[in-house]
C-alpha cells in the first residue's frame, strides 16, 4: 500500500494563495471561503494518512516515500520528494488540524460582515469595521499553511528548508501586516519594524543553517532523510570524520550549524529577542505561526535530524557537541524567558515568553535524548498555546468591543494590558473556560492536562539522564504556573478596572468554536503519551484500546527504537509540586487579592530593580541595538560606502584621473607646444608664404590655367624627348 | 525553415540591426509608432532566441548551431558563431530581457527614435559576445555593446549622467585595452583566433612568438591577467565595482535593466568562456584570489546596499552582492578544473552550475528591481528612500505585491529563483573555500537586510499625503512588461531542471 | 602620293592654331571655335592614321564618328554655358569670367 | 609632285589660312564665316583620305549644325561685344609662341618618323562596315550607346543650364 496523494497535502493551500492574490482579492467572501475550504482539504488529506499510517504495523521501516529530479549535480542529481513516516504523520494530526481552526477564527478576528469603517486606514487595524485587506490577510495565512505544510512532508532537508523560509516571508508578511501602524510613543516598535526584526534575527539562524546544509550535503551527497538519518553507515562515518573545527566531528559541526537555524526559528536564546515583538501582528498570526506552527519547525527540525545530532551517541553515554548545546540553551532558555513572562504587562508577550520556555523545553528535551518526550509536548504544546493565543485574541477582541461601546468618553488605552481587564469571567465565559483550560494545561495542571503528561515525560527522562537539567526545569515548571495563575487572575478575575472591561463582550461563534475545540484537545491530546508504566491508568489506556502509543509510534521512526525510561515517583512528584505550587503562589498574589484599578503589580514592590529588569527583558533589545544593529549600520553607511568606496576606492579612481589630466597637460604644455607643434607651426608658416606669393597664378581665368598647362605640357615633352633622343641621362 | 534553422544563432544577433534600420524609417515624430515599432521588431530576436532555446538539443555540451564564413582572412581571423549550454540560456535572457526593456522605455518622450535604435544596436552586441566563437568577433561585440549603453546613460540619464556614462565608457575601455592586446598575443602566437581551435591549442600550447624575448609562459599570463582584470571591471568584481553604482543610478530605467539583466553577464561570460578554457593552470592557481574578491564583493556590496539612502543605488549595490555569488562559483570550477579529486570535481560542477544560474537568476531579478524603481521614480521623481518616506503601499497595492515578489527573488528565498542559484554556488564553494564561504553567509544575511529596508522605507508605513495623486498604481503595460519576469523567477524556483540541466553539462564539460 | 607626314603635320598646324585661339581670344565663343578647330585636327589624324595604317578595319572612322559626338555635345554645353553666363553677367568675354580665385 | 600633292597643297593652305583667321579676325562674325571655310575644307580633306560618310557628316554636322549653332549663339551674345575694341587678350604673345613652340615640336617629331605608304584597297564597302561596327554587340554598340547617351545628356545639360528660370 501506498499513499500517494502526499504530495497533494500541500498545495490546495498554495493554489489558494494564487486565487486570492490573482482573482479574489475583491471579494472578501469568496476570499475566505477558498482559504478555509482549501485548508480543509488538506486537512481531510491529512487526517485520513495519519489513520492510515496508525494501521500499519511498524509503519517506520515502510515509510512512504516519492521524489523528483530538481537540480542537476555534476553527474548526480538533487532530487525533492515528500516522505510520510510515523513523526510526519503525527504532524500532519495537528498542524492543519489548528490552522484550519485559526483560518475560521480568524474570520471572526478580522470583523468579517460588518461595514468597513471609513475612518480606518489601510494598514492599520480596524477600529470596528471590516479589515480592509480582509483577502490579503488569507491570502498570506494560507502561503503560510502551505510552507508548514511542505516543511512537514519534505523527505530531505533542502525542501524543509524551502518551507522553512517561506514561512519566514510570511511570518514577515503577518507580522508587519498593519504595516502603516505608528504608535504615540516613538520608542514602542511598530508592527514593521518587528517584521524586519522577526526575519533578520531568524536570518541570522538561517545562513548557518544554510551552511549546515552544504556541509552535510558535500559529505553525503544527498540530502534525503532516510539516505541520511536512517543509514547506520554514513551516521557512523559522519560522526567519525573530523571536521573543519578542530575536535568537531562532521556530524557536530553540521549539528551545530542546523540547530543554529533552530535557535533563530524557535526564537532561543540569544536569537529570541524577535518573538515577543512579533506579538504586533494579527492575534491569529500569534497562534498560528508563533505559537503553533512556524516556532514548533525549530523544534521538528531538530526532532527530524535528531539521529544527526546524536550520531555517535548511547544511550546513557557521553552527549555529542550538538546536543550539549541543546541542553544548555534549551534548559537556559525555558528558564531565562519564563522569568521574562513574569514581569510583562501585555496579555500577548506574556504568552510569547511562554512559548520561549516552552520550547526551549522541548530542545533541552532533545538535548538529552528524549526523542519523543520533545515530539510529544511539541504536539500538545501546539494545541494549548494556540489555544491561549486566540483566548488572547478573544479577550483583546472584547475589550476593543468595549472600548468602542463604553457609553461617555472614549478611552485610549492599550487593549492588550492585562492591567487594563479583569473580571471578563462573566462577560466573556466560553473564552475564560477555555483560557482556563490552556492555562491549566500549559502549568502542567496535575492529570488532567496534556500538557502535565508532556512534560512530565521530560522531566522523567531529565531527571534519569542529566540532573541539572531536570532541577532548571523544575524551576521553570514552577515559573510558569506562577505567571500562567498571574495571567488568568489578572484578566478573568475580579472586578474590571476600566470601562472597556467592563463593557467587554463574548465574540462570535466563529472564534469561540475553534477555542472549544482545542480546548477539547488540550485536555485530552496528553493522554495518547501516558507511558505505560505508569501505575494504574498506563496499563488502563494500553487495555482500553492501545491509546497510549503514541511512544511507540513516534518512537518508531527512529531506527533503534528508543527505550522508554522506567517510571520513577520523584520526578512526577517533583512535577506536580512544582505545576501545583505555581498556581498556588500565583493565586495567592494576584486571586486571593485581586487588583483594584490603578493598582501596581504587587511584584514590583518587592523585587526592586530586579522587576524592571525583568520588565525590560534584561536589557537585550538595547544590548543588540549597540552591539550589532548600530555597528552594522555604521560599516554600510560609512566604512564601506563613504570610506572604502567613495573616499579610497572613488578617491584613487579619481586620483589616476587627475594624474592623467596632469600628465596630460605636461605633454601638452612642455614637450608637444615646444618640441612638437612649434615645427609644424614654422612649417605651415613657410607653407602660407610659398602660398601666398603663388597665389597670385590662381586669377580664376582658365586660359591662364591652358597656358601655364601647356607651358609645362611643353616643358615635359621636351624633356622627354631630349631624355628619349639620349641627349640627357 | 530549414535555413532559420541552420541560420539561427547569425539570425538572432543580426536582425536587431534589422529593427534598427525599420526604427530608422519611421517618421520622427510618430511617437507611438516607434515606440510599437521598437517593441515588435526587438519581438523578433525574442522569438528566436527561444526557438534557439527550445532548438537546442541539451547533449554533452558541446557547440551547436555553428556558422563559420570568411570574414578577415588576413589575419586568420573568421565569423564563427555557435552556442553551448552556457550561452543558449544567456542568449534566451538577452531576447527575452530586451522587449521587456523596450517596453518599459514607452515612458521616455525625448529622442525616441535614436533612443530605441541604440537599444536594438546594444541587444545585438550582446547577442554577438554570447554567441562568438571567434576571439575578434568576440572583442567586436564586447565593443559594440559598450557604446550604445555609454550613449543610452550620456544622453537619456539623470543628474549627474555625464560624469557616470564617462566614468562607465573609460572604465570599461581601460579594461578592454588589454583584452584587445591579449587577444592579438594569442593570435599572433597560436595563428588562430577561433575560439574552438584554441580550447584545444591554447592551454598547452609552447611554441614561442618571439624566442628568447618573451617566453610564451609571460604571454599566457600576461594574457590572462588581462582577460581578468577586463571581465573583472565589466562584472564588476570588488574593488573595480565603483563605477556601476554611478552608471546604474543615472542611466535611464530600461538602461538599468539591460545594464544588469545582460550587460554584467558578459563579464562572468567572459571568465567561463575565455578564461577557464584557455588559462585553466592559471585560473587554478589565482582562484582563491578571485574567491576573495568574490567575496569581498558579496559582503561589502550587501553592506554598501544597506548603507544606502537612494534606491536605485541600493538595488544597484545588491547586483555587485549577486554578482559576486557568480564569481565566487566561476573561481570554484576554476579551482577545481585541476584537480582529479570527484568529490571536489562534483562541487565545481555544481558551483560552476549555480554560477551560470546566477547570472540568469539575476538578470530576471535585478531587471525586474530597477523597472520597479523607475516605476516609482516617474511617479514621485525621488529615489530617495528617506525623501519616499514609505507610506505608498496604500496607494498602489499591485505594485507593492510585485515589488515584495521581486525583492524576495532577489533576496535568495527559497522557491523563488534566486536561492537555487546561491544554494547551488555554496554548496559548490563550501569544500573548496570553506572560511570564504562562511564569510559570504554574512552577506547573505545582509542581503536580508537591505531588501527588508527598501520595502520598509517604500511601502510601509501609514498612507502618505505627500504622493497623493501621484501614485497611480502599476498600468497595464508596466505590469505586462514586469509579468514575464516574475513567472520564471516563480518557474525557475520550483523546477529549475529544465535551465540547469542544460548548463550542467555545458559546465561539466567545461572543467573537463 | 600624299605622304602621311603631310597629313599630320597639317592637322598639328591646325592644332596649334586652335591652341592659339583658345589661350589668346578673349570672346568665349571664339574661344569655343579654338576648340572646334583643335577636335578637327584630332579628327584628320584619326582619318588619316586609318587610311593609311589599317584601312581595313574601320575603327578609325568609329572612333571619328565618336568624336563627332562628342564635338556635338561639346558645342551645345559650352554655348549654354556661354549664354547662361551671358544672361546672369552681360558679358562674353572669358576674363571676367574669374569668380574661382584667391 | 603628283596631282593629288598638288590638291593636297592648295587645300592645306585653304585650310590652315582660314584657320588663321579664325582666330585672328577682328569681327567675330567673319571669324565664324572663316571657320565654315576650314570646316569645308577640313571635309575635303576627308575626301582626299576616301572616307566620303565623314566628309558628309562633317559638312552637315560641323557646318550645318555646330557652326550655324555658334552664329546663334554671337547673335544672341552680340550686343556684349559689338564695342569691344581689341579681339585679344593680355597673352596673346605667349601664346603664340607657345602654339608656335607646340607646332615646331610637333612637326619635328611628325617628320622625323619613317610612316607606312598609302595602300590601295577597296573601300567599297567600308560605310556598311562603319554602319555594322556600331551596332554589332562584339564591337562598338557599347560605346555607340555610351555616345548617344552622352548627347541626350548634352541636350538636357544645355537646356537646364541655358533655360531661362521663371
Amino acid at each position: 500500500m501506498r499513499i500517494e496523494y502526499v504530495w497533494l497535502i500541500p498545495l490546495p493551500p498554495l493554489l489558494s494563495f494564487f486565487i486570492i492574490w490573482l482573482f479574489t482579492n475583491r471579494s472578501k467572501t469568496l476570499s475566505h471561503t477558498v482559504a478555509i475550504v482549501s485548508m480543509a482539504i488538506s486537512w481531510v488529506l491529512s487526517v485520513i494518512t495519519f489513520l492510515f499510517a496508525l494501521t500499519i504495523e511498524h509503519f517506520g521501516q515502510e515509510v512512504f516515500e516519492l521524489s523528483v529530479p530538481w537540480l542537476p549535480t555534476g553527474d548526480t542529481a538533487l532530487n525533492m520528494g515528500v516522505l510520510v513516516d510515523p513523526l510526519t504523520a503525527a504532524m500532519l494530526f495537528f498542524v492543519p488540524l489548528t490552522c484550519l481552526l485559526i483560518f475560521i477564527y480568524s474570520v471572526g478576528y478580522q470583523n468579517y460582515g460588518k461595514q468597513l469603517d471609513p475612518h480606518d486606514a489601510v494598514g492599520s487595524p480596524p477600529h470596528n469595521g471590516v479589515e480592509p485587506m480582509y483577502s490579503r490577510f488569507f491570502a498570506f495565512l494560507s502561503l503560510f499553511a502551505f510552507g508548514m505544510l511542505l516543511l512537514v512532508v519534505a523527505d530531505n532537508l533542502l525542501l524543509l528548508f524551502v518551507g522553512w523560509e517561506i514561512m519566514g516571508l510570511c511570518s514577515y508578511l503577518l507580522i508587519g501586516f498593519w504595516y502603516g501602524r505608528n504608535y504615540a510613543d516613538p520608542n514602542q516598535i511598530t508592527p514593521r519594524q518587528a517584521a524586519v526584526k522577526a526575519f533578520m534575527t531568524t536570518r541570522v539562524g538561517d545562513v548557518a543553517m544554510m551552511l549546515g546544509i552544504v556541509y552535510l550535503y558535500f559529505q553525503t551527497g544527498t540530502l534525503s532523510f532516510r539516505e541520511i538519518l536512517y543509514n547506520e553507515e554514513v551516521l557512523l562515518q559522519l560522526a567519525e570524520t573530523p571536521s573543519y573545527l578542530a575536535g568537531l566531528s562532521v556530524a557536530g559541526l553540521v549539528g551545530l550549524l542546523l540547530f543554529a537555524g533552530a535557535v533563530g526559528k524557535s526564537a532561543q536564546f540569544p536569537l529570541h529577542v524577535w518573538l515577543p515583538d512579533a506579538m504586533e501582528g494579527p492575534t491569529p498570526v500569534s497562534a498560528m505561526i508563533h505559537a503553533a506552527t512556524m516556532v514548533s519547525a525549530g523544534v521538528y527540525a531538530m526532532v527530524r535530524m535528531f539521529p544527526l545530532l546524536s550520531a555517535g551517541w548511547h544511550h546513557g553515554g557521553e552527549l555529542t557537541a550538538p546536543m550539549m548545546a541543546m541542553g544548555f540553551i534549551g534548559s537556559f532558555t525555558a528558564l531565562f524567558a519564563a522569568t521574562i513572562a513574569v514581569a510583562q504587562k501585555d496579555v500577548k508577550k506574556v504568552l510569547a515568553y511562554s512559548t520561549i520556555s516552552q520550547l526551549g523545553y522541548m530542545i533541552a528535551a532533545l538535548g538529552i535524548g528524549a526523542y519523543v518526550a520533545a515530539a510529544f509536548h511539541l504536539i500538545t504544546h501546539a494545541f494549548f498555546k494556540a489555544l491561549l493565543f486566540l483566548g488572547s485574541g478573544s479577550v483583546i477582541h472584547g475589550v476593543e468591543h468595549g472600548m468602542h461601546h463604553a457609553p461617555g468618553a472614549h478611552e485610549h488605552l492599550d487593549p492588550q494590558d492585562m492591567f487594563n481587564m479583569g473580571g471578563l469571567r462573566r462577560k466573556m465565559p466560553v473564552t475564560f473556560w477555555t483560557f482556563l483550560i490552556g492555562g491549566f494545561a500549559l502549568a502542567g495542571f496535575p492529570f488532567i492536562t496534556a500538557g502535565f503528561w508532556s512534560k512530565d515525560e521530560i522531566l522523567a527522562d531529565a531527571f534519569a539522564s542529566q540532573q541539572i537539567v531536570f532541577w532548571v526545569l523544575v524551576l521553570s515548571a514552577l515559573l510558569t504556573a506562577f505567571y500562567t495563575m498571574r495571567q488568568i487572575s489578572l484578566t478573568f478575575l475580579g472586578e474590571p478596572r476600566t470601562h472597556s472591561a467592563e463593557h467587554a463582550s463574548e465574540t462570535t461563534w466563529t472564534m469561540t468554536t475553534p477555542l472549544v475545540i482545542l480546548a477539547f484537545f488540550a485536555l485530552f491530546a496528553g493522554f495518547v503519551g501516558v507511558p505505560e508504566s505508569f501505575p494504574g491508568l498506563g496499563e488502563f489506556l494500553h487495555n482500553l484500546g492501545n491509546f497510549n502509543r503514541f511512544h511507540e509510534f513516534v518512537g518508531g521512526t527512529l531506527l533503534e527504537h528508543p527505550e522508554a525510561v522506567e517510571f520513577n515517583i520523584f520526578p512526577l512528584v517533583a512535577s506536580i509540586v512544582a505545576s501545583l505550587g505555581g498556581l498556588t503562589l500565583g493565586w495567592l498574589v494576584y486571586g486571593l487579592n485581586p487588583l483594584k484599578q490603578g493598582q501596581a503589580d504587587p511584584l514590583a514592590a518587592p523585587l526592586g530593580p530586579i522587576y524592571t529588569l525583568l520588565e525590560r527583558k534584561y536589557f537585550f533589545d538595547e544590548l543588540y541595538d549597540y552591539v550589532f544593529v548600530r555597528p552594522a549600520k555604521w560599516i554600510s553607511e560609512v566604512l564601506t560606502y563613504r570610506i572604502m568606496d567613495k573616499i579610497i576606492i572613488d578617491g584613487f579612481l579619481h586620483g589616476v584621473a587627475r594624474a592623467a589630466v596632469v600628465v596630460g597637460n605636461f605633454f601638452k604644455d612642455e614637450l608637444e607646444k615646444k618640441t612638437i607643434d612649434n615645427p609644424p607651426i614654422y612649417l605651415a608658416n613657410a607653407i602660407q608664404w610659398v602660398g601666398k606669393s603663388f597665389r597670385v597664378i590662381q586669377t580664376g581665368r582658365v586660359q591662364n590655367y591652358l597656358l601655364i598647362g601647356m607651358l609645362v605640357v611643353l616643358a615635359f615633352s621636351g624633356v622627354y624627348y631630349l631624355m628619349l633622343a639620349g641627349v640627357l641621362k | 525553415m530549414s535555413f532559420v534553422l541552420d541560420h539561427l544563432v547569425s539570425l538572432v544577433v543580426f536582425t536587431p540591426l534589422v529593427g534598427m534600420v525599420a526604427v530608422g524609417l519611421v517618421p520622427n515624430g510618430q511617437k507611438q509608432a516607434l515606440r510599437w515599432t521598437a517593441f515588435l521588431a526587438s519581438l523578433v530576436p525574442a522569438g528566436l532566441s527561444i526557438a534557439l532555446w527550445f532548438n537546442y538539443a541539451n547533449s554533452g555540451g558541446g557547440f551547436q548551431f555553428e556558422e563559420q564564413a570568411v570574414w578577415y582572412q588576413a589575419i586568420n581571423a573568421s565569423y564563427h558563431v555557435g552556442v553551448d549550454g552556457l550561452a543558449a540560456p544567456m542568449i534566451l535572457l538577452t531576447g527575452l530581457l530586451t522587449p521587456l526593456a523596450i517596453l518599459a522605455s514607452f515612458s521616455i518622450e525625448d529622442r525616441i527614435k535614436p533612443y530605441m535604435m541604440l537599444f536594438l544596436m546594444l541587444e545585438t552586441g550582446m547577442f554577438g559576445v554570447f554567441a562568438a566563437l571567434d576571439l575578434m568577433i568576440f572583442f567586436l561585440f564586447y565593443e559594440i555593446g559598450l557604446v550604445p549603453m555609454y550613449f543610452l546613460i550620456n544622453q537619456w540619464g539623470g543628474k549627474d549622467r555625464r560624469y557616470a556614462s564617462f566614468k562607465f565608457f573609460v572604465y570599461t575601455m581601460a579594461g578592454s585595452l588589454g583584452l584587445l592586446l591579449s587577444i592579438q598575443l594569442i593570435g599572433l602566437s597560436s595563428g588562430t583566433f577561433d575560439i574552438v581551435q584554441l580550447m584545444n591549442l591554447w592551454p598547452s600550447f609552447k611554441s614561442e612568438l618571439l624566442p628568447g624575448v618573451v617566453s610564451i609562459d609571460t604571454i599566457k599570463t600576461v594574457a590572462f591577467f588581462a582577460f581578468c582584470l577586463a571581465f573583472s571591471i565589466k562584472i564588476p568584481l570588488w574593488p573595480f565595482h565603483t563605477w556601476l553604482p554611478d552608471a546604474h543610478t543615472e542611466a535611464p530605467t530600461a538602461g538599468s535593466m539591460i545594464l544588469a539583466g545582460v550587460l554584467l553577464k558578459l563579464g562572468a561570460f567572459g571568465f567561463l568562456r575565455l578564461v577557464l578554457p584557455l588559462f585553466p593552470e592559471q585560473a587554478h592557481l589565482y582562484s582563491p584570489v578571485l574567491a576573495t574578491l568574490a567575496v569581498l564583493a558579496i559582503v561589502l556590496g550587501a553592506f554598501a546596499a544597506y548603507g544606502q539612502s537612494d534606491f536605485k543605488r541600493l538595488v544597484a549595490y545588491s547586483s555587485i552582492n549577486h554578482m559576486g555569488f557568480v564569481v565566487l562559483g566561476i573561481a570554484v570550477a576554476a579551482w577545481a578544473a585541476g584537480t582529479s579529486s570527484e568529490a571536489y570535481r562534483e562541487s565545481a560542477a555544481i558551483a560552476g552550475t549555480g554560477a551560470v544560474l546566477q547570472m540568469f537568476n539575476h538578470g530576471l531579478s535585478s531587471a525586474a528591481m530597477f523597472f520597479l524603481v523607475g516605476v516609482v521614480y516617474e511617479r514621485v521623481h525621488t529615489r530617495d528612500l528617506n525623501e519616499i518616506g514609505g507610506g505608498i503601499w496604500q496607494y498602489a497595492p499591485v505594485y507593492g505585491g510585485i515589488l515584495v515578489f521581486s525583492a524576495m527573488s532577489s533576496l535568495g528565498l527559497p522557491g523563488l529563483n534566486g536561492f537555487v542559484s546561491e544554494f547551488a554556488v555554496t554548496r559548490g564553494a563550501w569544500p573548496v573555500f570553506t572560511a570564504i564561504t562562511a564569510i559570504s553567509m554574512l552577506g547573505l544575511l545582509f542581503t536580508g537586510a537591505y531588501i527588508l529596508k527598501a520595502i520598509q522605507k517604500v511601502l510601509h508605513g501609514p498612507k502618505n499625503p505627500k504622493w497623493a495623486g501621484h501614485m497611480p498604481d502599476m498600468s497595464t503595460r508596466e505590469i505586462v512588461a514586469v509579468a514575464p519576469l516574475m513567472a520564471l523567477m516563480l518557474l525557475i524556483g520550483v523546477w529549475p531542471w529544465w535551465l540547469a540541466d542544460v548548463i550542467n553539462e555545458a559546465v561539466k564539460r567545461l572543467i573537463g | 602620293m600624299v605622304p602621311l607626314s603631310w597629313y599630320l603635320i597639317l592637322a598639328a598646324a591646325l592644332f596649334c592654331i586652335g591652341l592659339y585661339g583658345v589661350l589668346a581670344r578673349r570672346n568665349a565663343i571664339a574661344v569655343l571655335m579654338g576648340v572646334e578647330l583643335m577636335m578637327n585636327a584630332v579628327i584628320i589624324n584619326l582619318v588619316a592614321f586609318w587610311r593609311y595604317i589599317q584601312p581595313t578595319l574601320i575603327n578609325g572612322q568609329v572612333f571619328a564618328v565618336v568624336v563627332f559626338a562628342v564635338a556635338a555635345a561639346e558645342a551645345s554645353v559650352g554655348l549654354a554655358l556661354i549664354i547662361s553666363i551671358y544672361r546672369r553677367r552681360n558679358s562674353v568675354v572669358a576674363e571676367d569670367m574669374n569668380l574661382l580665385k584667391w | 609632285m603628283d596631282i593629288s600633292q598638288i590638291i593636297f597643297l592648295i587645300v592645306a593652305a585653304v585650310t590652315i589660312i582660314s584657320a588663321a583667321l579664325v582666330v585672328t579676325s577682328r569681327h567675330l562674325v567673319h571669324a565664324a564665316l572663316w571657320l565654315i571655310v576650314t570646316l569645308f575644307s577640313v571635309a575635303v580633306l576627308f575626301v582626299l583620305l576616301e572616307a566620303g560618310f565623314l566628309a558628309v557628316v562633317q559638312v552637315v554636322l560641323y557646318i550645318g549644325a555646330i557652326a550655324v549653332l555658334i552664329l546663334i549663339a554671337m547673335m544672341l551674345t552680340r550686343k556684349a561685344m559689338s564695342d569691344e575694341p581689341a579681339q585679344a587678350n593680355s597673352q596673346w604673345q605667349i601664346s603664340l609662341v607657345v602654339a608656335a613652340a607646340a607646332f615646331i615640336g610637333l612637326a619635328g617629331l611628325l617628320n622625323a618618323n619613317a610612316w607606312p605608304g598609302l595602300t590601295t584597297v577597296d573601300l567599297s564597302g567600308s560605310l556598311t562596315q562603319l554602319g555594322m561596327a556600331l551596332v554589332r554587340p562584339d564591337e562598338f554598340v557599347l560605346p555607340f550607346e555610351v555616345a548617344s547617351v552622352l548627347l541626350i545628356i548634352a541636350l538636357v545639360g544645355a537646356i537646364a543650364v541655358a533655360g531661362e528660370k521663371k
